[in-house]
C-alpha cells in the first residue's frame, strides 16, 4: 500500500486519500478553443504531475508532485504557491 | 477427434508454419506503420492487406505480441453499451468476432457465455432499463431480468450479497461471450504476416516526425523508418505517443488490476458483472476464475499489482459467491487503461495530416479489437473518418460533444 | 512394506501417537508431524497423483509446496497440496481430476494420444465446423481444470491484522537466522518469517550430518528463542512484495499486513529438474526432497537409488543418502566429479560407481522407477548410446542445478542477472532497504551464508539509522559452479518434461519456438509452460535455457517472465478477511423500526422507503401523499449533506461555486443551490441558507454531501479565501415536517413567531423546538407548507417522537422517499442523478433562470456560455389521461419518433394528487411543446402515446404554501 | 492489566474553530498545546486539533469571542477500548503503529474503513467517530473484542 508523505502528519497509506487529479488552473478570459483544452486536455503522459489529494480523517487537502511512471511522492507543495484570485465578483448588487 | 489432430499423429516430424516472422531488419520505407502490436494493431495490419491489399505496412512492437492490454484484460465481448453510437460500433465488433475463429483457422475459444450487469439499488435498474431499450432499439438482445432468471443460470450465486445490499436485478447480454485474448492476437498477427505485412517486435518507436503538418516517418529503437501515415494503436501508452506529434489529449492512464484463481472444474458458465460493487467474474476455459473491478483510484503508467486491490474483490467475490473462500488466487497483474471524460475511445484522423489514432479504450478495448481492426484500416486508407467511428473523433471535445456512454457513469466490464 | 526410518535427529514427528487418514476410502497411518504425501511415501505408496494433461503416475518431488500433481480434495477443501498439508485423524482424500479414482483413472491412457495432443493443440481443432464447438468446449472444459468446488462450502473468516517491523527477514534458514540475530542484536525490531513449521531450512535436511553445522544450528536456535527483539513466524508465506515494503505474511490464521522499514530475503533455492525421458515418473525426485523426507518425515526414498548430479550438494546428497541405508547404484556426474571436491572419492570408498560427464538417457517403469539407462555426453543435449549403462533401481536423484526464490526481489524493482560461473541467476542491483542473503545470493558455504547474512543485517541496519551501506553483496559468493547450464536429454519417444504442472515435454517448448513463439513472454502464454499452480517453480529455468540455446542467446538476453504475487497461492477468504461494511445510520433509525418502515439502500443510509407491508405498498404511498397533501406529514432526511460556511469570503465562495449568485441572499432567507463541473454537467443541487454577514449553512444531495464538502474545501485552498468549512452531515439530524397543519403543530412546540413575514417561505431561523436547540428553513421540495427542522444528532429520536404524538390530533403519518419522489414529481422538481445524467446541463433540465451567465466567475461558466445556444435537448413534463388502463409504464423507457430514438423518460408514477400518471422525460428539442404528442415504447415495443403538460403539475402558484391560512379565512 | 472491556463513552464535546480561536482560548486562561496535541482540564481535556481548530471535551467549553472565532456542539459517538489486549483489537481495524500510543497522545486516522479520532488512556484509548458511524463502529469493534476474548480463552 503506497505511503504518502504528508508534511506535518508523516507518512500515511494511500487508503486514507481521494484522489483530486491533476492540478489546474483556468485561463481567465480564454476563447472557446483554448478553454476547450483546459476543460478536457490532460497532461496524460507519464512524468512529474503536480495532483491533490484529499485526507479524509483530517479532512484537509494535499499539493504533491509525483513522478507518475516510478510512482515516487517527489514533494510538497504548498498551496499558497498556486493560489490565484478569483475575478473580482461585483459587490453585492 | 477433429482430422487436423490425427494429420500430427500422422507424421509427427511435420513443423506447423510460423505464426510470426523471424527478426528481419527495418526496411527503410513502408506506406503505413503501425506502432502497437496489440490486438487492434494486428487487426488494423490484417485488414489492410486483406480489405485493402495494402502490404507494404511495418507493425512495430516495442515489447511482445500482444504483450499490452491484449493479455490483461477480462476477455469479456459484449455490445449492450447506452449510446446508439456506442451500441452500433460494438454490436459491429461482436458480429466480426463470431467468424473469425473460421477467418483465422484458429481456435479462438469464442465462448458465447451470456453476460449479467447485476443492479443492487433502483437507480442501478434504472440504468439497466435504459440500456435495455436501447439495445433492443439495435436488435441487440438484451433485457431487464428479475432475480429468478439469475437464480435459473446462476444458482450457486447468493443475491443476497451476504445481506448487504442484494441484487434487485440485472441486465441479461444473452450474446455476451469471453475469448482467449492471446489467440485473438495472434490470429491476426499469423493473418497479416501470411498477406506480407511485416510485424517487427522489440522495435520502440522514439519519435515521429513531422514537418509542416505532414507526418514524414517515425524513429526507433532499430533505426529510422520513412512513410507517410502511422497508425498509433498503443492504448495504455497513447499520451507517450501523442506527445511526439505535439497533440494534447483527454486521455489519462489508469492501472486496471486482474487476478486468476488455480483452474478448478467448471462451475460457472455466465459472465457476472456488478455495477455498484464494481467487480465481474468468468471462468475461463482453462478453469480459471478471472476476476477484476475498476480501475486504481489515481493515474499511474505502471503494471504493478496492489494487495488492497485483491483484498477488496476477495471481499466482494465472497458475498456473490460465498463457497469459493476456499479458492486460491495464484497470480495477479495489471494492464495500463487509457480512460478519456465520456468512457468513449477517441478514433480517426487527427491534425496532424497521415496522423491516425485509435486510444482512448479504458476497460472497453478488447470487445472492439475487430471493428478497430476494420475502421482504422478504411480510414487510413480512405484519409477519411468511418461512419462507425466519427462520433469517436478527437474534435469531439473541442466542440463540447461528449459521447453519452458517461450518462449511465456506473463501470461497464 | 514400511519405508520408515529410526528416528533422525532434526525429524519434526511425534513417535507417541498414530495418525490414520483415508485416501479413497483405503486406510493409511502416519504420525502427528508427517505431511500426506510423507505418510503415503512411508507406507510404500508410491503413486500419489495424475498429471494434468496426460493423466500419468506421478509421486513426489519436492516436498517444498510444488509437488502439483500430488493434489487432493475432500468435503471441505480442494487443491490440498499432499507435499505440505499435515496429516490429521480422520481425514479423508481423493486426488484431485482422476475420473475414476487415482488407482483407476480412467484417463491415464490419454498419454498414448500424446502425438496428436502437440503443443497448442486446441488452438488448431475443435472451431470448425462452428454449430460442434460448444460440445467441444464442454469436453476441454471438464476435461481442464484439476479439483472440484463444493458450492455448499461458506466462508470462513479468518481476521487480518497489520503488524509493523524494522527489519522483515524472509526464510529462517542458516542465513535468515544469523541476519535476524545479527539486525535484532542492532537494536532492530525484527520479524523471522519461514513457510515450514519449523525454522532451520537447509540446515536441517541438507547439513544434517555435518560437524561445522552442528554448532552453528544449536548456537542461532538458541540465540533466536531466546532474544525479544525477535518474532518468528513459521508456517508463513511472505506473499508479495507490494508499494513501500507493503508485505502479506500469510498464516494458517489470516494474513498480517506488515509494514517492513527494511527487508533481507533469504529464501533460498528451488532446486531444478533435469529433463529425460520418464523423468516425472514415482521414484523420480529431487535429491533436496528427499534428504527432506529422511531428515524432516525419517523416510527412506528408495531401496537402490542412481544419483545424476552436477554440483557438491549432489554428492552431499548421496552421503545422506548412503547413511539412511539407501544402496546407491551409481552416480552419474553431468561435469567432471574430482574438480569438485574430494566427496566424489567418499563415495568410490564405499563402492559407489560415479560416472563423469554422464546425463541420464532415460527411466525406465511405468507405474515407478525400476531402472535407469546413463550414457557419456558428446555435444551438449546428445549422448553417445552406444556406451550407456543400464541399472536396476527404483529411486532417481536429481541434484542438478537451483533457481532463486527471488520472486519478491523482483516485485521489489530489483535487476537480476545470470551469473555463468555459479551458473545460477544472482541479485544486481536491488532498491534501498531491500537485501538478498545466503544461496539466493549465490552464497553457498554455510560459513559464508552467515558472514552474508550478517553483511544483509549490516546494511539494513545502515539504512534504518539513515547511513549509507557499505557492505559488499558480491563478497561471499561461491566460486564454484552449482547449476548444469543443460541438464537436458532429447529422446526419440519424447516424456521428457519440463513442467510437470501443465505435462509440457521439451518438445512443445521447441516446436512452440519453430512455430514463431520465440520470447519467453509468447513461448509461456503459448505453450503455457510456468502457468500451472507452481507458476513455474520447477520448469522457468528449465524453459528459459530451452529458448537461449534455441535462439542462440544468453540466459540474460531471454530475460524471464514476470514475478508476481502470489509466491504461493492465497485462499479467497483469507484474503478478505473480516467482513467491514461500512453503514451509517439515522439517529431516528429506531423510530423508523418501531414505523415499520421498508428500507432502501442511499450510499452507506438506510432510508425508509414507505412504511408497511410489501403487500400494500402501493397503497402505503398513496396514503403518505394524501397525507403531506391534506394533513401533516414527516420525513427523516438526516443523510442529506450539511455543511456551514463561516467567514468573510464565505458568500465569495458559493457564488463561485454555485451558477446563481449567491453574494445578495439576505440574512434569514434560504436560496435553491445548482452546482455543474467544468463541463457544464449538473453535478449537485441543495439549498443555500444566510444566517449572518459571513455565516452560510449549505445542504447538499445525500449522494454528493461528501464529494460537495471536498470540492468546497479544495477551492477555498486554491482561491486562497478566508473560510472555514465544517461538514456537519452526520453531526446533525434533520427531519421535514410538511403539509397544511405543518405551521399550527409547530407554533405549540416553539416561541419562534412563524408568522408570515416573521418567518417567510424560503426562511431560515435559529430557535428552540420543544426545548431543543433547531435551525428551520421552509423549503419548497414536496410543495407544502413545512419546516426542514435540523437538530443535533442525539437530540433527534425526542424530537421525532413528541412531533409525532403532538401531531396526532392532525393525522401526522411518517412519509418515505417514495413518497417524497412522487411529492417533489407533483411540483416538477428534478432529482439530480435521475433526472439527470451524466452529460445534463442546467438548459436541458429546464432550469435556464438557475443559471447567472452575468457573474464574472463560477465553475463552468464559459462552458455554459457555449453551450446555451446549442441546447438540443429539453426536460418536459407528461401525463397520461386518468382512465389510462394501457402497459405499465417505468423510468428509462424510449420517446421514438419517426423510428428513432429521440428521447427516454426519466421519472413516471401514478399521482395520487391528480389522479393519474404523471412523468417528466429528455427529450430532443423539436419534439416538445405543450400539448405535443410523447410517443413511449414499451419494454415489449408497443407505443402510447403520453401527452406533454406543463410542470408544475400542481400548484403552479406555490398557494399551498399559506395553505393554513386560507382554510382559517374560509372557516 | 484488567480483562479487556469496550464500553460507551459518552464526552460533551465542542468544537471551537477560527483565525481568532487560539486568542480566545488563551484570554479564558486555558492551555493552548501544539496542533495534534492535548492538554488536561479540569473535567477533561482539549486537543488542538488544527492550527486554528479545538475540540473540548468538557461541560463548559469557552465562549467563542471575536468575529473569527465559532463554537460547534459535537455528538461523536466515543468508545472506550481498555484492558489487556487493546492493541490485538485496534492491529484489526487500524493500520498504524500503535506500540508507542500513550496516555493523552492524540491521532486523526481510518479504522475499519472510517475516519475516527484517538485518545490515549492509561490503559487503553478512546476512539471517536461521526455518530451517524457510531453503531457500525461500535459493532465492528465488539465482534473483535469478542472473538480475542474467545481466542485467549482457548489458549
Amino acid at each position: 500500500m503506497k505511503l504518502i508523505p504528508l508534511p506535518d502528519l508523516g507518512p500515511r497509506p494511500r487508503s486514507e486519500f481521494d484522489y483530486g487529479g491533476e492540478l489546474r488552473r483556468p485561463p481567465m478570459g480564454a476563447d472557446t478553443a483554448l478553454w476547450a483544452a483546459y476543460v478536457f486536455n490532460r497532461q496524460g503522459a507519464p512524468g512529474l504531475l503536480r495532483e491533490w489529494w484529499y485526507h479524509r480523517p483530517t479532512g484537509a487537502w494535499y499539493l504533491f508532485e509525483r513522478d507518475t511512471l516510478a510512482d515516487r511522492f517527489i514533494r510538497h507543495i504548498p498551496v499558497q504557491d498556486i493560489q490565484y484570485e478569483l475575478p473580482s465578483a461585483d459587490p453585492a448588487v | 477427434m477433429p482430422w487436423r489432430l490425427l494429420k500430427f499423429a500422422l507424421n509427427p516430424n511435420h513443423s506447423e508454419p510460423r505464426f510470426f516472422p523471424p527478426e528481419t531488419p527495418l526496411k527503410e520505407r513502408y506506406d503505413m506503420v503501425i506502432i502497437g502490436g496489440g490486438g487492434h494493431g494486428l487487426a488494423c495490419a490484417y485488414y489492410l492487406a486483406r480489405e485493402h491489399g495494402v502490404t507494404n505496412v511495418a507493425v512495430l512492437e516495442q515489447g511482445y505480441l500482444g504483450g499490452g492490454n491484449t493479455g490483461r484484460n477480462t476477455t469479456i465481448v459484449r455490445s449492450n453499451y447506452l449510446t446508439p453510437e456506442g451500441v452500433q460500433f460494438y454490436d459491429a465488433s461482436l458480429k466480426l468476432f463470431e467468424d473469425l475463429a473460421e477467418d483465422f483457422d484458429l481456435n479462438i475459444f469464442y465462448s458465447n457465455r451470456g453476460h449479467y450487469t447485476l443492479a443492487h439499488t433502483d437507480s442501478a435498474m434504472r440504468t439497466m432499463r435504459w440500456r435495455a431499450e436501447v439495445n433492443k432499439h439495435f436488435g441487440i438482445d438484451s433485457e431487464v431480468v428479475d432475480r429468478s432468471h439469475i437464480a435459473a443460470n446462476v444458482p450457486d450465486m447468493d443475491l443476497d450479497c451476504g445481506g448487504d445490499a442484494p441484487v434487485l436485478g440485472a441486465l441479461w447480454h444473452a450474446p455476451g461471450a469471453v475469448a482467449r485474448h492471446d489467440a485473438v492476437a495472434w490470429g491476426y498477427g499469423r493473418g497479416a504476416y501470411q498477406r506480407g505485412v511485416e510485424i517487427h517486435q522489440k522495435t520502440r518507436v522514439t519519435g515521429i516526425k513531422v514537418d509542416d503538418g505532414k507526418v514524414r516517418g517515425v524513429s526507433t529503437s532499430r533505426g529510422d523508418i520513412a512513410c507517410d501515415k502511422v497508425i498509433s494503436m498503443v492504448a495504455g501508452s497513447s499520451p507517450r505517443i501523442t506527445s511526439m506529434v505535439g497533440l494534447e489529449t483527454p486521455i489519462e492512464i489508469y492501472p486496471l488490476q486482474a487476478c486468476v484463481t488455480e483452474p478448478v472444474k467448471p462451475f460457472l458458465d455466465t459472465i457476472i458483472v456488478s455495477g455498484s460493487l464494481h467487480a465481474y467474474v468468468s471462468q475461463s476455459s482453462r478453469g480459471e476464475l478471472v476476476m477484476g473491478a475498476s480501475v486504481d483510484p489515481n493515474v499511474l503508467h505502471s503494471t504493478r499489482s496492489s494487495f488492497d486491490f485483491v483484498e477488496e474483490l476477495a471481499d466482494k467475490m465472497l458475498d456473490l459467491f460465498p463457497f469459493t473462500g476456499r479458492l486460491r488466487v495464484m497470480r495477479q497483474w495489471a494492464g495500463m487503461s487509457d480512460i478519456t471524460p465520456d468512457f468513449a475511445p477517441i478514433m480517426g484522423k487527427t491534425p496532424i495530416e497521415g496522423f491516425y489514432l485509435d486510444a482512448g479504450w479504458g476497460t472497453w478495448g478488447f470487445k472492439a479489437t475487430p471493428i478497430s481492426g476494420k475502421t482504422m484500416a478504411w480510414t487510413a486508407v480512405n484519409d477519411r473518418n468511418h461512419e462507425l467511428i466519427e462520433p469517436f473523433r478527437l474534435e469531439r471535445f473541442a466542440d463540447f460533444v461528449q459521447v453519452g456512454e458517461r450518462g449511465a457513469a456506473s463501470v461497464g466490464h | 512394506m514400511s519405508c520408515r526410518l529410526p528416528i533422525q535427529p532434526f525429524e519434526w514427528l511425534d513417535r507417541h501417537q498414530r495418525v490414520r487418514f483415508t485416501l479413497e476410502g483405503r486406510g493409511f497411518e502416519g504420525y502427528p508431524g508427517d505431511c500426506v504425501s510423507s505418510a503415503l511415501w512411508a507406507s510404500g505408496q508410491r503413486l500419489l497423483g495424475r498429471s494434468f494433461k496426460y493423466h500419468r503416475p506421478r509421486g513426489l518431488l519436492s516436498l517444498a509446496n510444488h509437488d502439483i500433481n500430488a493434489l487432493y480434495e475432500n468435503a471441505d477443501d480442494t487443491h490440498i497440496r499432499g507435499d505440505v498439508t499435515p496429516i490429521s485423524a480422520g481425514l479423508q482424500l481423493s486426488a484431485t481430476n482422476t475420473p475414476g479414482g487415482l488407482w483407476h483413472d480412467r484417463m491415464r491412457w490419454l498419454g498414448r494420444l500424446s502425438p496428436m495432443l502437440r503443443v497448442g493443440f486446441y488452438y488448431k481443432a475443435f472451431h470448425s465446423p462452428r454449430r460442434l464447438f460448444p460440445f467441444w468446449e464442454g469436453v476441454i472444459r471438464r476435461a481442464a481444470g484439476l479439483g472440484k468446488v463444493n458450492t455448499a462450502w461458506r466462508r470462513q473468516v479468518t481476521p487480518k491484522w497489520y503488524t509493523h517491523c524494522e527489519v522483515l527477514v524472509i526464510g529462517a534458514g542458516p542465513a535468515g537466522m544469523q541476519a535476524a540475530l545479527h539486525a535484532a542484536e542492532g537494536g532492530a525490531r525484527v520479524i523471522l518469517v519461514d513457510e515450514n513449521p519449523h525454522i532451520g531450512g537447509s540446515l536441517d535436511y541438507a547439513w544434517v550430518h555435518d560437524s561445522e553445522a552442528a554448532s552453528i544450528r544449536v548456537q542461532l536456535k538458541q540465540a533466536i528463542k531466546a532474544h525479544p527483539g525477535i518474532q518468528v513466524m513459521t508456517g508463513t508465506v511472505a506473499g508479495g512484495w507490494y508499494a513501500d515494503q507493503w508485505i502479506p505474511l500469510c498464516t494458517p490464521d489470516g494474513i498480517a499486513k506488515t509494514r517492513a522499514g527494511t527487508m533481507i530475503v533469504a529464501s533460498g533455492l528451488l532446486e531444478q529438474p533435469a529433463v529425460f525421458h520418464n523423468n516425472d515418473l514415482p521414484g523420480v525426485m529431487l535429491a533436496s526432497g528427499a534428504q527432506r523426507l529422511v531428515a524432516r518425515y525419517a523416510v527412506q526414498p528408495c531401496r537402490r537409488a542412481l544419483l545424476l548430479v552436477a554440483n557438491d550438494e549432489g554428492y552431499r546428497a548421496a552421503l545422506d543418502m548412503v547413511a539412511a541405508g539407501v544402496e546407491l547404484v551409481a552416480v552419474a556426474d553431468l561435469g567432471d566429479p574430482d574438480a569438485r571436491s574430494a566427496l566424489a572419492d567418499e563415495l568410490r570408498s564405499e563402492g559407489v560407481p560415479v560416472f563423469a560427464r554422464h546425463m541420464i538417457h532415460e527411466a525406465e517403469g511405468s507405474d515407478g522407477v525400476t531402472g535407469a539407462v546413463i550414457a557419456p555426453r558428446i555435444a551438449d543435449g546428445q549422448l553417445d548410446l552406444s556406451a550407456s549403462r543400464r541399472f536396476a533401481c527404483d529411486g532417481i536423484l536429481m541434484s542438478v542445478g537451483w533457481a532463486p526464490a527471488a520472486h519478491l526481489l523482483y516485485q521489489a524493482g530489483g535487476k537480476l542477472g545470470y551469473d555463468e560461473r555459479i551458473g545460477q541467476i544472482v541479485p544486481r542491483e536491488l532498491p534501498d532497504g531491500v537485501y538478498a542473503a545466503g544461496r539466493v545470493n549465490g552464497v553457498f558455504a554455510l560459513a559464508d551464508q552467515l558472514q552474508d547474512a550478517r553483511r544483509a543485517a549490516a546494511d539494513a541496519l545502515a539504512v534504518l539509522a539513515g547511513h549509507t551501506p557499505k557492505g559488499d553483496p558480491l563478497r561471499w559468493r561461491s566460486r564454484d559452479c552449482h547449476s548444469a547450464d543443460w541438464p537436458i536429454a532429447e529422446h526419440p519417444k519424447g516424456k521428457n518434461f519440463v513442467d510437470m504442472d501443465e505435462d509440457l515435454q521439451l518438445r512443445d517448448l521447441l516446436d512452440a519456438a519453430a512455430e514463431g513463439f520465440d520470447n519467453i513472454e509468447l513461448i509461456k502464454r503459448f505453450s503455457t509452460v510456468g502457468m500451472g499452480p507452481s507458476q513455474g517453480k520447477h520448469a522457468n529455468m528449465n524453459a528459459i535455457r530451452v529458448l537461449a540455446r534455441t535462439l542462440g542467446q544468453t540466459i540474460d538476453q531471454t530475460g524471464s517472465t514476470t514475478a508476481r504475487p502470489f509466491y504461493h497461492p492465497q485462499r479467497l477468504d483469507h484474503l478478505a478477511g473480516r467482513r467491514f461494511r461500512v453503514h451509517q445510520r439515522s439517529a431516528l433509525h429506531e423510530q423508523h423500526v418501531a414505523a415499520g418502515a421498508m428500507f432502501m439502500e442511499a450510499g452507506h443510509w438506510q432510508r425508509p422507503d414507505y412504511y408497511g407491508s410489501p403487500a400494500e405498498r402501493e397503497d402505503q404511498i398513496r396514503a403518505e401523499v394524501r397525507a403531506v397533501r391534506n394533513g401533516l406529514g414527516i420525513i427523516d432526511v438526516s443523510t442529506l449533506g450539511k455543511i456551514e460556511v463561516l467567514g468573510p469570503d464565505a458568500a465569495r465562495l458559493l457564488d463561485a461555486v454555485y451558477t446563481m449568485r449567491m453574494t445578495n441572499v439576505k440574512q434569514g432567507m434560504t436560496r435553491y443551490a445548482l452546482s455543474v463541473d467544468e463541463t457544464g454537467v449538473i453535478v449537485d443541487d441543495g439549498i443555500v441558507g444566510r444566517l449572518g454577514a459571513d455565516r452560510f449553512y449549505v445542504t447538499t444531495t445525500t449522494s454528493h454531501a461528501a464529494a460537495s464538502y471536498r470540492q468546497l474545501g479544495r477551492y477555498t485552498a486554491e482561491w486562497g479565501l478566508n473560510v472555514r468549512i465544517l461538514n456537519r452531515t452526520g453531526q446533525l439530524a434533520a427531519m421535514n415536517l410538511a403539509g397544511p397543519h405543518s405551521r399550527r403543530l409547530l407554533a405549540t412546540l416553539t416561541d419562534l413567531d412563524l408568522s408570515e413575514d416573521a418567518f417567510p417561505y424560503l426562511g431560515i431561523r435559529e430557535a428552540e423546538v420543544a426545548g431543543i436547540p433547531a435551525r428551520l428553513m421552509r423549503v419548497g421540495f414536496v410543495g407544502e407548507l413545512g419546516y426542514e427542522i435540523h437538530v443535533p444528532y442525539t437530540c433527534a429520536a425526542e424530537l421525532w417522537q413528541r412531533l409525532m404524538a403532538d401531531g396526532d390530533d392532525y393525522g401526522i403519518r411518517p412519509f418515505g422517499v417514495e413518497a417524497q419522489r412522487r411529492l417533489r414529481l407533483e411540483k416538477g422538481h428534478i432529482i439530480v442523478g435521475q433526472d439527470s445524467d451524466g452529460l445534463t446541463t442546467p438548459y436541458e433540465a429546464g432550469m435556464p433562470w438557475s443559471v447567472h451567465l452575468k457573474k464574472p466567475f463560477f465553475v463552468g461558466r464559459q462552458t455554459l456560455e457555449v453551450l446555451q445556444p446549442r441546447t438540443a435537448r429539453q426536460l418536459v413534463g407528461f401525463a397520461l389521461p386518468t382512465n389510462y388502463t394501457g402497459p405499465e409504464l417505468c423510468e428509462c423507457l424510449l420517446v421514438i419518433a419517426d423510428g428513432n430514438i429521440r428521447g427516454r423518460v426519466t421519472s413516471v408514477s401514478y399521482s395520487p394528487t391528480l389522479g393519474h400518471l404523471i412523468g417528466l422525460a429528455m427529450i430532443d428539442k423539436p419534439l416538445a411543446g405543450i400539448d405535443q404528442p410523447l410517443p413511449i415504447r414499451t419494454t415489449d415495443g408497443r407505443i402510447v402515446e403520453a401527452r406533454q403538460v406543463a410542470t408544475p403539475f400542481y400548484d403552479p402558484e406555490g398557494l399551498r404554501q399559506r395553505a393554513d391560512l386560507q382554510l382559517a379565512e374560509a372557516v | 492489566m484488567p480483562m479487556l472491556t469496550l464500553t460507551e463513552h459518552p464526552l460533551p464535546l465542542w468544537l471551537v474553530l477560527g483565525a481568532d480561536s487560539p486568542a480566545c482560548i488563551r484570554d479564558s486562561g486555558l492551555p493552548l498545546p501544539e496542533v495534534m496535541r492535548t492538554a488536561a482540564l479540569a473535567n477533561g481535556f482539549l486537543a488542538r486539533t488544527g492550527r486554528e481548530e479545538f475540540l473540548f471535551a468538557t461541560v463548559q467549553p469557552p465562549e467563542p469571542i471575536g468575529a473569527h472565532c465559532w463554537r460547534y456542539r459535537r455528538d461523536d459517538h466515543v468508545l472506550a477500548l481498555r484492558g489487556s489486549g487493546w492493541r490485538r483489537v485496534m492491529a484489526q481495524v487500524c493500520h498504524m503503529d500503535l506500540t508507542s500510543f500513550a496516555a493523552s497522545d492524540w491521532l486523526f486516522v481510518s479504522a475499519a474503513g472510517i475516519s475516527v479520532w484517538l485518545f490515549g488512556l492509561e490503559d487503553g484509548l478512546l476512539i471517536g467517530c461521526d455518530p451517524s458511524l457510531g453503531n457500525y463502529l461500535q459493532h465492528t469493534l465488539s465482534e473483535i473484542v469478542a472473538d480475542l476474548a474467545h481466542t485467549t480463552s482457548q489458549h
